[in-house]
């Protein structure tokens, strides 16, 4: 069969026709090219519309009162109002504009000092290598817990921003170690070596010709430690560790749960936070499947993949085997 | 030899500086022990007695002191008293903690391996199936879950309004603890949610982890000759793929461990589980100085002694890593 | 009221059937632990006073006068008010068999006066305590004793009475009374048999020998474990537990409609004050504080912040309904303005005093031109407080003054209350037998160094004419003169307003009378409900408790 | 030749390395008493089996490794006591052409910058404008036309041919003076090896530039370099000019390498029953070939045979001679 | 000839990649016989890999066999069922992967990896298949001692070689050998070549020696097929196309080699590079690269056609002449 008519009936005969998206860097046409990805990041930019809409989208304050408590939905609450008598919509919006802001902080910080100290750690190597291996397991020991009280009892109370630099200072651990490993797999390609020999200086090629070379796992770090501090940061205001006056999704739930909301059944006290949460986590989790993707084209779910397995059926002839 | 007895010295020197950590991380928060038993009896105690009893705690003398006094202490193999539970000793309480923690996080630890690593497998090997494009991203979608939300929901669900399931504690507490049938059955039911819980939200990282790995695998030469070979599908995915594949997870299990008796805070609050994150929390909030030494110092033992098995497993697990070479 | 209930409680006997296992909830842990020293408040006192020992006297808080006598069985005050003789009950013995005598008394006082971190509650005078009121205490015979004060003083007997004494025979050998776990308590109480011990469960049994023959009328004790309010909710809701008092914002919806025989009644309890640091502006300024209270909207406080559960408090006297027979309502009556809600008036006067908007900002500024701000302490856990503040900080915010909520954790926000460099904290007042006790806590003038401060004086302030009226209530026994006194008292905080008055705490109490009859209830109040350490009367209150019918033919049955 | 035409020079050079499993540790000696010389306009071919230590050699002239004996003569002067400010001239002067050139590019840089970077590193140019330029001289040169659409693909737009292109202008942009090429066309097809050869063959005549040139072809070596040396087991056994090598081969490893070419027609008579590389222990004593020596005499196993001059430009280690 | 083993028909191959379906083999014909090497060149990317992996039906997704038959003594491999599939795998077409390094299991000890291939077609217990492997070792010259060796354990040479026997476990009637030698040096190649003929010639297995190296193939191989972009360009036994090159692209590779006799001459190689396979050409694939090439090259396909008996090309210039030297040198 000839090579056309077999693109013809695969229907993939005119794919490089869509202008705009073939100009896109490759690592960006690919993600542009997954529906997860896109979704996920569309999930990401509605929330965050939505958080910085927030004093549009709703007339009613977040911290005050605005009518009867434990009002079920209805067309003024949308979703209702909390035990004392706040709108939980407006806390809804409200609260993702702290708690998105707290989660990219934290995840932007550790990734940060993650990278940074990882990368150090790979390409210098020796008593460095062993000196920041060290710090870095130690990290890793230490609990966020205690931390947060301790530094909150420096600055007065645990706000959102406090818990996030915490998380971001105990939650840099494991992007070093990944990113240590896998400087330490770059560090001695011939490309690294040329450069060297080259005379770039150090700086430089850390920045310039490493971590370029990293992109994905740096930016699947930042994503998957953003995930871990907003659902840390939630939970951590869940079980009381936080400034229960800041509105956050995570201190949404812990005066659901103080007041009981579930049991006196006011689900939509509860359920919104825990539905945004879910939300926010599967958005991050739908983009980092896609950069995985991008950093390993074996990964790629392949476009026609369904017509060519149709078409081999009908003509009999072998699918992997 | 070299290169163990160099890990050794490099997880003792992290050792002591975590020993040391531990014992100034709890003192840097306000209040103390003796103040917090007041808080707690809303003032019923006068301060006369008060400031005797921090000296009966040991919290008087310097730092410094102390810091020599509990380090003596260790090197006896005395936690120290926990002062939640005065005058228990702090080992006591955290061993009781750390059995029941080891039981529900561990099994939850290699429950959510064991399926994660089967789905993965099962998701690289017949990629583009039914079960991989619609269970690889759900699974995976699950894992950005709070335990939070899923142990609340299971609890209201399965608990409360089902009523299929205890609503809460590790076993029947009308039975005698023993080795005996009846309260082995009530452990296992009332493990049931607590377990599904932790299993439903760490499913999907190893089964993502174990998926790209075997999908890299896969394409490898030696699974194109074992193809050729006519092995049957079954041999190969599971002689030469997923021993190579499992390299990795098995590390990454081992770190996991490390972890295990951090405890799982959220789902033991949730269900009254008598584990270590709850003991942990409220020896944080009674400042429960022991209690909060003895658990840090356990959990960077284990997480330290788990760097290490991993390392050792690799070496073992994997031939090629034995034999190294570096510069003279 | 009161009287018809002790009667009705008598009337009942002989018709109460014996046995059960009652099950309670006194207080939350996450384990158990094998230790029945009553005066160990980390653990054992919760469970070993009232039920396994008991103290020479139980005040009924709720009926002044109706007093429960417990080992002792009365008492004379010296006519120079510096002694006082106790009669103990005769024919007690310790749970071992052995006679209970003026000995163990008095060697309980020896051991807490030697060891001054054994907390007996006794208000000692020792070297660490130079101000103590009781200076030493003598056997006279077996079945009297003689307590010595320091100073002339009419209600010694509120600060013995509340003594648990311990068996001498016993304790003479422990080494130290701190650190000893007492796991077999030996005791006089009506429960003194620790029962299938693991540390998700225990029970204390019945003690055979008694002093009260007939009583109790259950057989056990049965305190599982909980280690949080979710949990001990989820679990009372089912109906599993017989007694307890947690804090609840919805019982109805939370608890009552889970079983049908779910019961609860919350009297009020003690005062929820905020405490302002009066040594320093703008708190020093009177019309400030009178401003501040009047800012606040107690109304919605009570029915939305506390979720209705707290109880109003008529003066700014800070105290409340606990004490309201102390009332005298009529000198008081001028004060109340200061309790009604009245922004406009609170505007009013901060404008005439200077407290104005100097530098635009637009909050107010104190008169010297320095701007105000200033944080409200509170812990963080403690949802209705919280609540609480943050209605004070929106009043305060409504008004022009720059208030926000600053929660903490709950020990650094203790810690906070002796170092006297704070702004506004919401505090309890620590109820006794008279109001006297709340006051004299109130207005202690110790502990008021510079950066020092108590628990209960943290408003700093130091009003003579308090301490006075308070010393002369305390050397009559005279309840008409008392009261007089104490309207000296009431006037005086009324007018200086050291403290702002909030509500009356709710005392949290719940029961399920599906398997025991007997209850303290809102009809029938004959004692304070609450099962939680420190309320003596729950020694009272289990001994009146007995198995109902049906249940006891369920427990046949099985 | 002699050593003071040499430009770069080595010396009885010996490298060890430490190598060995945990619990046994051994140490390797990869180059035993090496000297080489490389002269203005002249490549020297480094012929030998794997393993031989070819590479070692190259990267212990770029400075990647320090000798454990002997030193390296810069224009007559060691190189043992460097200071880092010569290190850098050191290291543009000589340059390194590696084998792989998949991995000597950087993949997530762009051609352009990377010919740009060692131009302004080197301070060869001192702006950006200026560098683009010279970029694009430097890839026509090495005939990548037309240049400026190169410079803006990534690596992985170009074929293997046209990657060591750049890899080679990347080497000129500094211009060296000597180039260290390891097996440069060892990974590339047959129709584009001739290609590179004959680009470096010009830029070797017309710049003057001195080759190392690493291979294990000895036709190309034939082909491309002036004089051949071939290592066995980290020892020089023979070297000379490329026509007397490969015309008239002396060496017993020589003639067997020689034998084994296909097409080469003789049926290999030598072909050695054990083909792994001989035992390497700093201390082994005699002959590494002798092992496999068909020839091998009782000394062998004793002495090392020193070099013997046997003709004007033909030396050779053997004790048959 | 009669005894065909295996007969290729209009084979095509096709990946499916980010740009589209790319064709890496299209239309491919030839047959080999019993008992011959019959050798596959080309550069690099070209297609040979993939023609092997098809004939042994190893071929998995994004790669897929779009259209023609690979018939083995007459039955076509690509409709075999499961069962058929796996009995005819290594006991009937075995393989030997380009780079041993990466064709055995690491952490599988060489043993098992061999017992493996032996057990998975006969019924044989762990003994007599270890004894067995211990005799192929021997065969191939590697120390039956070393039996229970990691893959790393071993040198690159030694493990082709246990690939090599491995290949030869089952007495396979076919081995493909996928540039069996292109990772190891000439001496270990030589070696390695040496023992693969001593053995063909042994046991007389028809072998598809795939690699790039055109002097190496003249060498060792019957016949020789020349593929260029995915097509075959030309075929016929080895000595014809050595020494008469019909194909400009044959011409032009077989140029590309230095020479270790004769001049020094300097050399032209290829200029050009490959054309892309996600595009459909039209007519020769090596027109754009061809110094002979004219006009019409560009737009007409070139079929294969017979020059002589079992030679065959694919060009419209050179075919022509071509046939009539032949036929005047056979005529002379
Ligand atoms: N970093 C190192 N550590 C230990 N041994 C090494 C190191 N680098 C090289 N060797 C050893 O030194 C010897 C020479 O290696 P080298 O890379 O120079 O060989 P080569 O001739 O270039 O081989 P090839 O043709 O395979 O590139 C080998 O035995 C090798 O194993
Ligand atoms: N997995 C794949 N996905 C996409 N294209 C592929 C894949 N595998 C091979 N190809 C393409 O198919 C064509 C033929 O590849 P093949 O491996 O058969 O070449 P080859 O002749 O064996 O080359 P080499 O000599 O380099 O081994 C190449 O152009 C290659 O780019
Ligand atoms: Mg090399
Ligand atoms: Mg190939």
């Amino acid at each position: 069969m000839k090579l056309h008519d077999l693109q013809v009936e695969l229907g993939l005969d005119n794919l490089q026709t869509d202008g705009l998206l073939h100009r896109a860097p490759a690592p960006l046409r690919v993600f542009l090219a997954d529906k997860r990805g896109v979704a996920g990041l569309l999930i990401l930019l509605l929330l965050t519309v939505a958080a910085l809409g927030a004093p549009w989208l709703t007339e009613f304050p977040p911290d005050r009162m605005s009518a009867m408590p434990h009002l079920p939905p209805d067309g003024d609450h949308w979703l209702g109002t909390t035990r004392m008598g706040k709108d939980v919509f407006a806390q809804l919006l409200y609260g993702a504009q702290a708690s998105l802001t707290v989660g990219l902080l934290a995840g932007a910080l550790a990734t940060l000092i993650g990278v940074f100290v990882g990368m150090c750690a790979g390409y210098f190597g020796g008593r460095l290598d062993d000196v920041i291996s060290f710090i870095v397991n130690v990290a890793l020991v230490i609990p966020a817990l205690p931390l947060i009280i301790v530094i909150a009892s420096f600055v007065d109370s645990a706000s959102p921003m406090v818990i996030g630099l915490v998380l971001a200072a105990t939650g840099w651990g494991w992007t070093a170690r990944i990113i240590r490993a896998q400087t330490l797999q770059i560090r001695h390609k011939d490309f690294i070596l040329a450069a060297q020999l080259l005379n770039e200086p150090w700086w430089r090629i850390l920045a310039a010709h490493i971590l370029p070379n990293m992109l994905s796992l740096v930016v699947s770090g930042f994503v998957l430690t953003t995930i871990y501090a907003i659902l840390a940061e939630a939970g951590l205001e869940f079980i009381g560790l936080g400034d229960p006056s800041a509105v956050t999704w995570g201190t949404i739930l812990f005066w659901g749960q103080q007041n009981s909301a579930l049991q006196v059944g006011a689900w939509w006290e509860i359920l919104p936070a825990c539905f945004a949460i879910m939300l926010t986590g599967a958005a991050l989790v739908l983009i980092n499947f896609t950069v995985d993707e991008i950093a390993n084209p074996l990964l790629r779910k392949r476009r026609g993949e369904k017509a060519v397995i149709a078409y081999l059926r009908k003509k009999g002839l072998p699918v992997n085997d | 030899m070299r290169f163990i007895l160099r890990r050794l010295g490099f997880y003792c020197a992290a050792f002591a500086v975590a020993l040391t950590l531990n014992f100034f991380i709890p003192r840097l928060m306000p209040g103390d022990p003796a103040a917090t038993l007041f808080v707690s009896l809303r003032g019923r105690m006068s301060q006369q007695s008060l400031d005797a009893m921090r000296a009966a705690y040991g919290f008087d003398g310097s730092l410094w002191d102390q810091f020599v006094a509990y380090v003596i202490r260790l090197l006896h193999g005395d936690l120290g008293v926990s002062t939640v539970n005065f005058p228990q000793p702090a080992s006591e309480m955290l061993l009781y903690a750390a059995g029941w923690t080891l039981f529900l996080v561990g099994v939850a630890t290699l429950l959510s391996f064991v399926v994660g690593i089967l789905f993965g497998m099962l998701a690289a090997w017949r990629r583009g199936s039914f079960f991989d494009t619609l269970f690889t991203p759900v699974n995976v979608m699950l894992n950005a879950f709070t335990p939070a939300v899923v142990a609340l929901l299971l609890l209201y669900g399965f608990a409360l309004q089902l009523e299929w399931f205890p609503l809460g504690r590790a076993y029947n507490i009308d039975l005698e603890p023993g080795w005996n049938m009846a309260f082995m059955g009530s452990v296992l039911y009332h493990s049931v949610l607590p377990l599904a819980s932790l299993v439903i939200i760490a499913i999907g990282g190893w089964h993502l982890s174990m998926r790209n790995t075997m999908i890299n695998l896969l394409n490898e030469d030696y699974i194109t000759l074992a193809r050729a070979k006519g092995l049957s599908g079954r041999r190969i995915l599971f002689r030469y793929a997923a021993r190579n594949a499992m390299l990795p997870q098995i590390t990454s299990l081992a770190l996991t461990f490390g972890f295990v008796l951090g405890g799982a805070l959220i789902t033991e609050v949730v269900f009254n589980y008598p584990g270590l994150g709850k003991f942990t929390l409220a020896a944080i909030e009674k400042r429960d100085y022991a209690f909060i030494q003895g658990q840090l110092l356990l959990l960077t033992f284990t997480v330290l002694l788990a760097n290490l098995i991993a390392d050792l497993l690799n070496l073992l697990l994997d031939p090629r890593l034995r034999d190294r070479s570096e510069l003279a | 009221l009161a009287l018809t209930a002790s009667v009705q409680a008598a009337e009942a006997d002989q018709n109460r059937i014996h046995g059960g296992e009652l099950v309670l909830a006194p207080t939350q842990t996450n384990a158990h632990v094998r230790n029945f020293n009553p005066y160990n408040f980390s653990v054992g006192a919760f469970y070993a006073q009232d039920f396994i020992y008991e103290p020479l006297w139980i005040y009924n808080i709720a009926h002044p006068g109706q007093d429960f006598p417990r080992l002792a069985v009365s008492f004379e005050t010296a006519d120079d008010l510096r002694s006082i003789t106790y009669h103990l009950r005769p024919g007690v013995k310790w749970s071992d068999g052995q006679p209970f005598s003026a000995d163990d008394v008095v060697f309980t006082f020896e051991l807490a006066k030697s060891h001054p971190a054994f907390p007996v509650g006794l208000d000692i005078q020792s070297d660490s305590n130079p101000n103590g009121l009781i200076v030493s205490m003598e056997k006279i015979d077996d079945l009297t004793f003689v307590a010595r004060l320091s100073k002339p003083s009419a209600l010694a007997h509120e600060h013995i009475g509340v003594m648990y004494p311990l068996p001498r025979h016993i304790w003479k050998d422990v080494q130290d009374p701190t650190t000893f776990a007492n796991p077999e308590p030996v005791a006089t109480g009506p429960f003194t048999e620790v029962r299938s011990f693991s540390m998700s469960q225990f029970k204390v049994c019945r003690n055979e020998k008694y002093w009260d023959a007939g009583k109790p009328y259950i057989d056990c004790l049965k305190f599982p474990q909980y280690s949080g309010n979710d949990q001990t909710m989820l679990a009372a809701r089912a109906g599993k537990i017989d007694w307890l008092g947690d804090g609840m914002s919805d019982p109805e919806k939370t608890y009552v409609n889970g079983d049908k025989h779910n019961k609860y009644w919350f009297p009020a309890g003690a005062n929820a004050n905020l405490h302002l640091n009066t040594r320093k502006a703008p708190f020093n300024s009177l019309p400030f504080r009178q401003a501040f209270s009047m800012a606040l909207n107690r109304r919605f406080i009570l029915d939305v912040a506390t979720f209705g559960l707290t109880t109003e408090t008529q003066f700014p006297i800070g105290t409340g309904e606990l004490y309201k027979d102390w009332y005298d309502a009529q000198a008081l009556q001028p004060y109340r303005y200061l309790m009604e809600y009245n922004p406009k008036r609170a505007k009013a006067l901060l404008d005439d005093n200077g407290f104005v908007d100097r530098d635009g900002d637009g909050w107010r500024d104190n008169p010297d031109g320095s701007s105000i701000e200033f944080k409200l302490a509170v812990p963080s856990g403690w949802s209705d407080w919280v609540n609480t503040m943050m209605t004070v900080s929106e009043n305060l915010r409504d008004i022009g003054v720059n208030a926000h909520l600053s929660t903490q954790d709950e020990s650094t926000w203790f810690a906070g209350t002796t170092q006297g460099d704070f702004d506004v904290y919401i505090m309890w007042t620590k109820p006794s037998a008279t109001p006297h006790g709340t006051y004299s806590l109130m207005f202690a003038t110790d502990g008021l160094a510079e950066g020092r401060r108590l628990e209960q004086n943290m408003h700093g302030m130091v009003i003579p004419e308090i301490n006075q009226a308070l010393d002369k209530f305390a050397q009559t026994q005279d309840r008409t003169e008392q009261k007089k006194w104490l309207t000296q008292v009431h006037k005086q905080v009324a007018e200086k307003l050291p403290v702002i008055t909030l509500f009356a705490n709710p005392d949290w109490y719940q029961y399920n009378d599906s398997r025991f009859q007997g209850w303290v209830t809102q009809d029938n109040p004959y004692v304070r409900p609450m099962l939680h350490l420190g309320v003596p009367e729950r020694g009272v209150h289990v001994l009146n408790l007995s198995l109902r019918k049906e249940a006891a033919a369920q427990v046949a049955r099985q | 030749m002699t050593s003071e035409s040499a430009l770069l020079r080595m010396e009885n050079v010996s490298l060890d390395f430490k190598t060995g499993t945990w619990g046994r540790r051994s140490v390797l000696r990869a180059l035993r008493d090496v000297s080489l010389s490389l002269r203005l306009g002249k490549a020297l071919a480094l012929v030998g089996e794997s393993g031989s230590g070819k590479s070692t050699c190259a990267r212990l002239l770029s400075g990647l490794h320090q000798p454990t004996a002997g030193d390296i003569y810069w224009r007559g002067a060691g190189l043992g006591q460097r200071k880092s400010k010569e290190t850098a001239a050191y290291r543009r002067s000589v340059q390194m052409i590696f084998q792989d050139p998949f991995s000597s590019l950087n993949p997530a840089l762009s051609i352009g910058y990377q010919i740009e970077r060692p131009l302004l590193a080197n301070g060869v140019v001192d702006n950006a404008a200026d560098a683009a330029r010279q970029a694009r001289i430097l890839l026509e040169r090495v005939g990548l036309h037309p240049a400026d659409e190169t410079a803006a693909k990534r690596p992985h737009e170009l074929s293997g041919g046209q990657r060591q292109r750049v890899a080679i202008a990347r080497a000129l942009a500094v211009k060296p003076e000597v180039i260290l090429a390891d097996e440069p066309t060892s990974m590339l097809d047959v129709s584009v090896r001739i290609g590179i050869l004959n680009l470096l063959l010009d830029l070797k005549q017309e710049q003057g530039i001195a080759f190392l040139f690493i291979t294990h072809d000895l036709a190309s070596a034939r082909y491309f370099a002036d004089d051949i040396a071939v290592l066995y087991g980290g020892s020089l056994v023979e070297q000379g000019d490329s026509e007397a090598i490969t015309q008239n081969p002396q060496h017993p490893y020589t003639r067997l390498l020689l034998n084994s070419i296909p097409g080469a027609g003789d049926n290999p008579s030598t072909a050695p029953a054990q083909t792994d590389a001989p035992m390497r222990q700093p201390d082994a004593k005699g002959c590494p070939f002798v092992h496999r020596c068909p020839q091998a005499l009782a000394e062998c196993r004793e002495v090392m045979p020193a070099l013997r001059q046997l003709a004007d430009n033909h030396a050779i280690r053997c004790h048959l001679y | 000839m009669t005894d065909v083993l295996l007969s290729i028909r209009n084979l095509c191959v096709d990946y499916l990649t980010d740009a589209g379906v790319a064709r890496a083999v299209d239309d491919i014909s030839f047959d080999i016989r019993a008992g011959e090497v019959f050798g596959l060149a080309g550069e690099s990317g070209c297609g040979k890999s993939t023609t092997a992996f098809a004939i042994a039906r190893l071929i998995r997704m994004p790669g897929f066999v779009s259209d023609g038959e690979v018939l083995f003594e007459g039955e076509d491999v690509l409709r075999m069922d499961a069962k058929r599939l796996r009995a005819f795998r290594w006991a009937q077409t075995s393989v030997v992967l380009q780079s041993a390094m990466n064709a055995l299991n690491p952490v599988i000890r060489v043993s098992e990896q061999v017992c493996d291939a032996i057990r998975a077609h006969q019924r044989v217990n762990e003994d007599q298949a270890r004894s067995r492997t211990r005799e192929l070792f021997a065969l191939v010259g590697i120390d039956p001692g070393r039996l229970d060796d990691y893959p790393h354990q071993f040198s690159g040479g030694m493990r082709q070689r246990i690939c090599i026997a491995m290949a030869l476990a089952l007495r396979p009637r076919l081995i493909i050998m996928d540039e069996p030698t292109t990772a190891l040096d000439v001496v270990v190649q030589r070696d390695i070549i040496g023992k693969i003929s001593a053995l063909q010639r042994e046991f007389g297995f028809s072998v598809l020696f795939i690699s790039h190296d055109l002097g190496l193939m003249l060498e060792f191989c019957d016949r020789i097929g020349v593929m260029y972009a995915g097509r075959l360009v030309e075929a016929g036994t080895a000595r014809q196309v050595g020494e008469q090159p019909a194909h400009p692209y044959t011409q032009a590779l077989l140029r590309s080699f230095p020479s270790l006799c004769g001049p020094r001459r300097r050399l032209q190689g290829i200029p050009g590079a490959p054309p892309r396979l996600t595009e459909s050409i039209a007519g020769c694939a090596f027109a754009p690269r061809c110094e002979k090439a004219e006009s019409t090259c560009l737009t007409q396909t070139q079929a294969l056609a017979s020059l002589t008996e079992g030679r065959v090309v694919a060009c419209a210039r050179v075919s022509r002449p071509l046939v009539a030297t032949t036929q005047t040198a056979e005529v002379s």
